[in-house]
């Protein structure tokens, strides 16, 4: 068998390490990144402050905390559209339990992260067992939780939001963890942006390089292929639940701790813009293809493109319409660079 | 009517009397089939006769409806195909159990991944995967270009032999394949059948589905015929010619007049070197019936 | 562990329990209130309990619905009246989308009152009353209000595009307001968008020198977001809830403007029984007006227990 | 070839006609329509009025005009979350044009339904020549629409809404066609609810009986293989992108009609209605399969549940988790009898 | 090589040096080839040497890279599959071009669906399109319980059937097979090559890809073989004989040595009734080269 020796092998072109780089899924985001952030570099003139650095970071981690284990979700092939209201549940049932049984906050924060994860692997476990599309479970888990979050929020704290416990005990500590800030130079970073970066690096590191990631791949690119092989699919997409659920948890302890007080009826319709991070990063919407980094890249590109439009004092009633164009613009440049780069490759 | 083995252990897997049903269709019906340490077991039939069907009962994809499953003398009833495969049995489905969007090397130890390191450090071996599946289907002949590239990127050979090469490779007790060699050329079906063989000598029970009777009659051992879902026949090689064999593959005297519509065709052509146009036909499949020994 | 300070029981403690019950004995009337509100809405909320309270004491069976959509409003209105309701209270932020079914019910024999917006359709829908302050009016208030405080560039925080209530409101600080106001529009359910899509705005123009914010929630995300961008821009903020109540104590938001929900949900549910008891009505075929209410320092001590109850 | 004659099949089990019909997908949803409507005429006593059933049928029929392109979207392999807004912007270009113009209202009806097909084309175009996911392309249409029906609205009326043309040329004749009604009895009938019938009919029969049904199904199932057979994919999402906006011109022209002045902002999230009015129904979330009669129940079970929780008069705060919660429920049977019908049929 | 032929019209379909690369992998090299009416071109070649690569450039499916391509002697650049139909060139793909969800007589006139009536009454004919399926497969020796049942429940097989018959049904001047008979039973691959047969009578075109050497020299009448990408060979039927094609597909020497590896294989199970092991290979694809008469 002497043909079949590794040698170069005279049916590939040859292929540079850059062009390899550019044709990765997440290095076609970051064209669209740094075309945005170049063009609001020139639109805004406030844009390119450090402290500007700052509230753009801010808000893409706000969102890209959670756009990451959504992307993961979507990878495994499936959507959650309670995200969004998951994220105040967390923050309602830690602040409410607190106040309500006058503990310490992190007693609340602890029941917390329980009440949450239980969320996430109800609409896990769900899915898996009547095998109805996640879109129609995770909408039943979304007006469910809209419902409850009001509901119970009235029936205990009397208002629509909850009481500040920003006097109770744990307060503080709860505070430095979760939304302190650190000023470096003359800008100011949220802590969110550590978590949203330790996020992503603990998501690429499992994606790419544990048991758990090859199954994700393969539960979002054949559940039936994974299945015949072993894959233990249905605990795979509970555990991807589980995990938006954590993040969900995070972001509601944020949410809590940087206002202290919940609104009831706040998130609704973020579970959108983690989709949409999630997607311009390049996941497929069909699963099995994507990576945290493009998240995280999709979500800095939204939190850019959002805050942009800000900085540039941009008629405000064409808000969204810039928006729009923008993102389109930024995942077609993606599309392009992509597919440019797989061509000549 | 195969319940007396020389093989003297309970065998590797027995079924007795399994139907199964999809929705309003009978796909299979009182089928009973014996797999044996160290025997190829051959599953023969028309298409749609429901041979996947009896395949993806073994290898748990599908419950069964009624009847009795045992591997080892053991009744199980596979909740998932994890069970089987934690029971030794190995398969290779005919619509490729693969996922087009990964790699090569991920889809071959897709379920079964090699992991390093303990605790939370606790990863793929990722040299390993790729060393292994390199080198696996270079043994099969394949020399792919670049483990890395998505399988679904790979002609349909290609991707036969990767899952192939995996269940060969996972194979523990019971190695089930389901028209392995359909794709291949005559290279690399040449190498899966000595795989086969190299299997059975280890001591495995191989099932095998195939439409060729030569393959079949070439390594088999027993031989289970299926009909339109029913069992129409099982025989032990010493019981059976090849001709027998094929004539009961194909269902009989029908198989005559086609040979003889088929063996006018070439004449139109031009003329085979050497060859009659009725002598090439017992090289190729379907009118094997019209063997020269047959009709002499 | 539990916590020393603060809490529930702190909150108990403090806690007067008001007298409830109620105090008449006409027949357990059904009456329906379909507002333009959002979900989780504070004013609204506030709303809300004005007119449980008088129901609990009119002996009434109060029912809520809303939508912020038009068409869906009128629909909520039309299920009313299948529902045969012997009261109907209803906003008129959208008025012709109302005017078909408000005509229905009036036809039906359901006394009709409207509150909040639509002080100028009431009468001519053939409504009894009309309750409430305008947006517009609300809007003009804080406009005169910023001229008082001599500011010269405002910002307009809207918490959500296209509201007609929300843009009244803006448009009607505009109108009176000297200096130059800018609208922004943030995203309400997202508190995290909303801080830093004023910070956003704050460190891109350093000129503003006030924040006015649409709703009580958004006023302290505003103050963080002046803080955290270094601005030194006075937040003032429309109607009240306890954190603004606290905040315009310590100085943190300069003022608010207080429509007095409770009054409207109140006077409403009381009103029409007044109106089905007694075939009284109020205000002489005028408005009836809650507000606006200019809430600054001086008032915010008496009203921050109010507001903590949730009937301010 | 004598055993190939086509006599009754031994591989058949017997199964009777009430069988197979209980195997079609959208009879599935019909059960679980059914379930919901007898739940409510115990739980609500005002639901079993006719006046009642003719708000019921309204609402529904007004979520039910767009759950039919946007079912035979879905089947087809595609979403557009710009259905909301195009509503809103359809009826927005027709009172505007009308009013500025000063032109008789049908000149308005008819420009609106040339801008709508024009966004219905663009959204398709944009689909088939770039290949980015519908989800992405039509949330740019959707966030700029939104932008746009704001910034124009201001921009050309001065507010967030249109001036009335109740008193213009060929209002009553244009009202009488979009938002007329007719009272039978002492039922109420709007002609959204004709309109609603007439369009399931016509796609029902485009689906079941024509090229272009054949080609929906096709591009949806596989567009791989319906390309390889010489199917016109491009053309047949364009096709359904256009037909969406058909339908969204005449939901828009109802609006117009029936209140004579279109709010700038509304629409937004409407798109989402329609999608589970037609994933209810039995539409797949991938493509490839689904009805328009499904998508029509959909839209049924949706408005008798939203509407039966208001006759039932149960606490508003707790609305959408009582909402939430039925839709799940009649899903999950809805699921549960199909599964039935086929195990047994 | 190819160039000259006895038919003296155009080729209905000429290739000449046509290169494909998918990214950075490039699965043509300048191959070419010629089908005239009357005909049947064969591709032969291993896993991955870039046959369905080929056919996929014929039927449209993808745009050649460099080279010239002309149908009856007139250049083309087909831009999708519809162009290529409506030159009539049919196709069967080896990755099957069927919608799994959709009714097998749906799928079976997909693309190309009968109606009657007139204006907005045109519709489809379905009674036609569900007749002729059935009769369609039936003919193919496919006994269909329900022509209304999703073609994705059907075996492997059985739509393989769908796509071949929907090809013969349609195919206008030249019908291009991608491995048709590779999951298919005895009886039916005996039924396709008659029909191939029968369409060469009727004076089409055919491009027949195989891995089975004496399918194709039974009906063939040209061979192309590919070669990791690149032409490694083309004759005319008369050029050579069987023995030559199976050595050259094979990829020659290391053959032999495989071919006597297998035949120790059977020895270990039980003896065949009458035939020597060695006398079974021949009769099997893979060793073919070890045919009784070239041995002898
Ligand atoms: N999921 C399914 N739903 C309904 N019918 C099915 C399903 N899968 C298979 N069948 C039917 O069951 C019968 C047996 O199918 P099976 O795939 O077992 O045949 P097979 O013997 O493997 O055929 P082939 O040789 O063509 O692969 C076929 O007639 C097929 O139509
Ligand atoms: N879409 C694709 N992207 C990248 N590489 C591809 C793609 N399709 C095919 N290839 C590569 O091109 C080569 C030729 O593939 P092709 O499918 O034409 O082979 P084939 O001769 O039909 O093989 P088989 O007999 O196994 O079907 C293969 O090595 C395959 O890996
Ligand atoms: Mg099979
Ligand atoms: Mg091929």
């Amino acid at each position: 068998m002497s043909d079949l020796a590794a040698v170069a092998d005279e049916r590939l072109a040859p292929r540079s390490t850059a062009r390899r780089l550019l044709g990765r899924p997440e290095l076609g985001a970051v064209v669209g990144a740094v075309a945005v952030f170049v063009f609001f570099a020139f639109a805004a003139d406030p844009f390119l402050q450090w402290s500007s650095f700052g509230t753009v970071l801010y808000a893409s981690s706000t969102i890209g905390i959670m756009a990451v284990p959504v992307a993961l979700l979507m990878i495994g092939g499936e959507f959650d559209l309670s995200a969004g209201v998951m994220v105040t549940s967390s923050a309602l049932v830690s602040s409410m339990f607190s106040f309500q049984m006058t503990a310490n906050v992190w007693v609340g924060v602890g029941v917390s992260l329980l009440v949450t994860l239980a969320l996430g692997a109800f609409n896990g476990i769900m899915l898996v067992r009547t095998k109805l599309p996640s879109f129609i479970i995770t909408l039943g888990t979304f007006l469910m939780l809209t419902g409850l979050n009001l509901g119970l929020t009235k029936l205990i704290s009397g208002t629509v939001a909850t009481k500040s416990i920003g006097d109770m005990e744990g307060f503080p500590a709860a505070h430095d963890l979760f939304a302190s800030h650190w000023t470096v130079g003359s800008v100011d970073l949220q802590v969110t942006i550590a978590w949203w970066l330790g996020l992503v690096a603990v998501a690429t590191w499992v994606l790419l390089r544990t048991r758990a990631g090859n199954w994700i791949f393969a539960a979002g690119g054949n559940a039936g292929a994974a299945r015949a092989v072993g894959v233990p699919v249905a605990r795979t997409k509970v555990g991807l639940y589980m995990a938006v659920a954590f993040c969900a948890w995070i972001s509601g302890q944020h949410l809590l701790f940087s206002f202290d007080v919940v609104q009831s009826g706040e998130g609704v319709g973020n579970e959108f813009l983690y989709i949409i991070a999630a997607v311009i990063g390049g996941c497929l919407m069909t699963g099995g293809y994507g990576s945290a980094v493009g998240s995280a890249v999709g979500a800095f590109i939204f939190g850019m493109t959002s805050k942009g439009i800000v900085y540039a004092q941009w008629n405000p009633d064409w808000f969204k319409f810039f928006l729009g164009a923008m993102l389109l613009l930024a995942t077609l440049l993606n599309a392009w660079v992509r597919k440019r780069a797989e061509a000549t490759a | 009517m195969t319940t007396t083995t020389d093989t003297a252990a309970a065998p590797l897997v027995a079924l007795t009397d399994v139907s199964k049903s999809y929705g309003n269709v009978r796909a299979l019906r009182d089928v009973s089939l014996e797999v044996h340490a160290g025997e190829i077991t051959c599953v023969l039939g028309d298409n749609g006769a429901g041979k996947s069907t009896l395949i993806k009962i073994i290898s748990g994809l599908h419950p069964h409806d009624s009847g009795s499953y045992a591997v080892a003398g053991e009744q199980v009833r596979h909740a998932s195909p994890r069970d089987a495969l934690d029971r030794g049995i190995a398969t290779v489905y005919q619509d490729l159990a693969v996922v087009p969007l990964m790699p090569v090397w991920r889809n071959f130890f897709l379920g079964s991944e090699p992991t390093k390191g303990r605790g939370p450090l606790r990863r793929l071996d990722v040299a390993t995967m790729r060393g292994t599946t390199r080198a696996a289907l270079l043994r099969m002949g394949i020399d792919l270009r670049d483990v890395d590239q998505p399988i679904g990127t790979l002609s349909g050979g290609e991707r036969q032999c990767v899952a192939i090469a995996r269940a060969v490779h996972f194979g523990a007790r019971v190695l089930v394949l389901d028209e392995p060699t359909a794709a291949l050329g005559v290279k690399q079906s040449g190498m899966v059948l000595k795989y086969v063989a190299a299997a059975r000598d280890a001591g495995l029970g191989v099932v095998l589905i195939t439409h060729n009777p030569h393959h079949a009659f070439l390594v088999g051992d027993r031989f289970v015929l299926l009909k339109r879902g029913t069992m129409s026949g099982s025989h032990f090689k010493e019981d059976i010619t090849l001709d027998e064999l094929t004539r009961e593959m194909a269902g009989g005297s029908e198989l005559d007049e086609l040979t003889h519509e088929l063996s006018r065709a070439p004449a139109a052509g031009a003329p085979a070197a050497g060859d009659t146009p009725a002598a090439d036909l017992p090289a190729q499949d379907p009118p094997a019936a019209t063997d020269p020994e047959t009709r002499a | 562990g539990c916590s020393s300070t603060g809490g529930k029981r702190a909150e108990d403690r403090a806690k007067k329990l008001a007298a409830n019950g109620s105090a008449v004995n006409t027949p357990h009337w059904t009456f329906a209130m379909v507002t333009h509100s959002g979900a989780g809405d504070t004013f609204w909320d506030i709303v809300q309990n004005g007119a449980e309270q008088a129901a609990a004491k009119d002996n009434i069976k109060f029912v809520y619905s809303s939508s912020d959509q038009g068409d869906q409003q009128a629909q909520l209105v039309q299920a009313a009246i299948d529902s045969h309701v012997d009261g109907l209270v209803v906003t008129l932020a959208k008025p012709d989308a109302m005017k078909a079914v408000v005509a229905k019910a009036v036809a039906a024999g359901i006394p009709v009152i409207t509150i909040n917006s639509g002080a100028a359709q009431s009468k001519e829908f053939g409504a009894l009353t009309h309750i409430g302050q305008d947006e517009t009016v609300a809007g003009n208030a804080v406009g005169d209000e910023l001229n008082t405080r001599g500011r010269h560039h405002a910002l307009c925080v809207l918490h959500e595009q296209g509201n007609v209530g929300l843009e009244q409101r803006c448009a009607g600080a505009k109108e009176k307001f000297h200096g130059r106001m800018d609208n922004l529009y943030v995203n309400g359910t997202n508190m995290p968008d909303v801080l830093s899509a004023i910070q956003a705005k704050l460190q891109s123009d350093k000129s503003i020198d006030s924040v006015v914010t649409l709703g009580a929630p958004f006023a302290d995300t505003a103050a963080k977001a002046k803080q955290q961008s270094g601005s030194s821009a006075e937040i003032d903020t429309f109607d009240l809830n306890p954190q603004v109540a606290t905040s315009l104590k310590n100085g943190t938001i300069g003022f608010a403007v207080d429509q007095q929900p409770y009054l409207q949900g109140y006077e409403a549910v009381d009103l029409l029984w007044l109106d089905r008891y007694n075939k009284d009505t109020l205000g002489g075929g005028q408005a009836v007006l809650t507000g606006p209410q200019i809430v600054t320092k001086d008032d915010a001590d008496a009203l921050l227990s109010y507001a903590k109850r949730g009937t301010r």
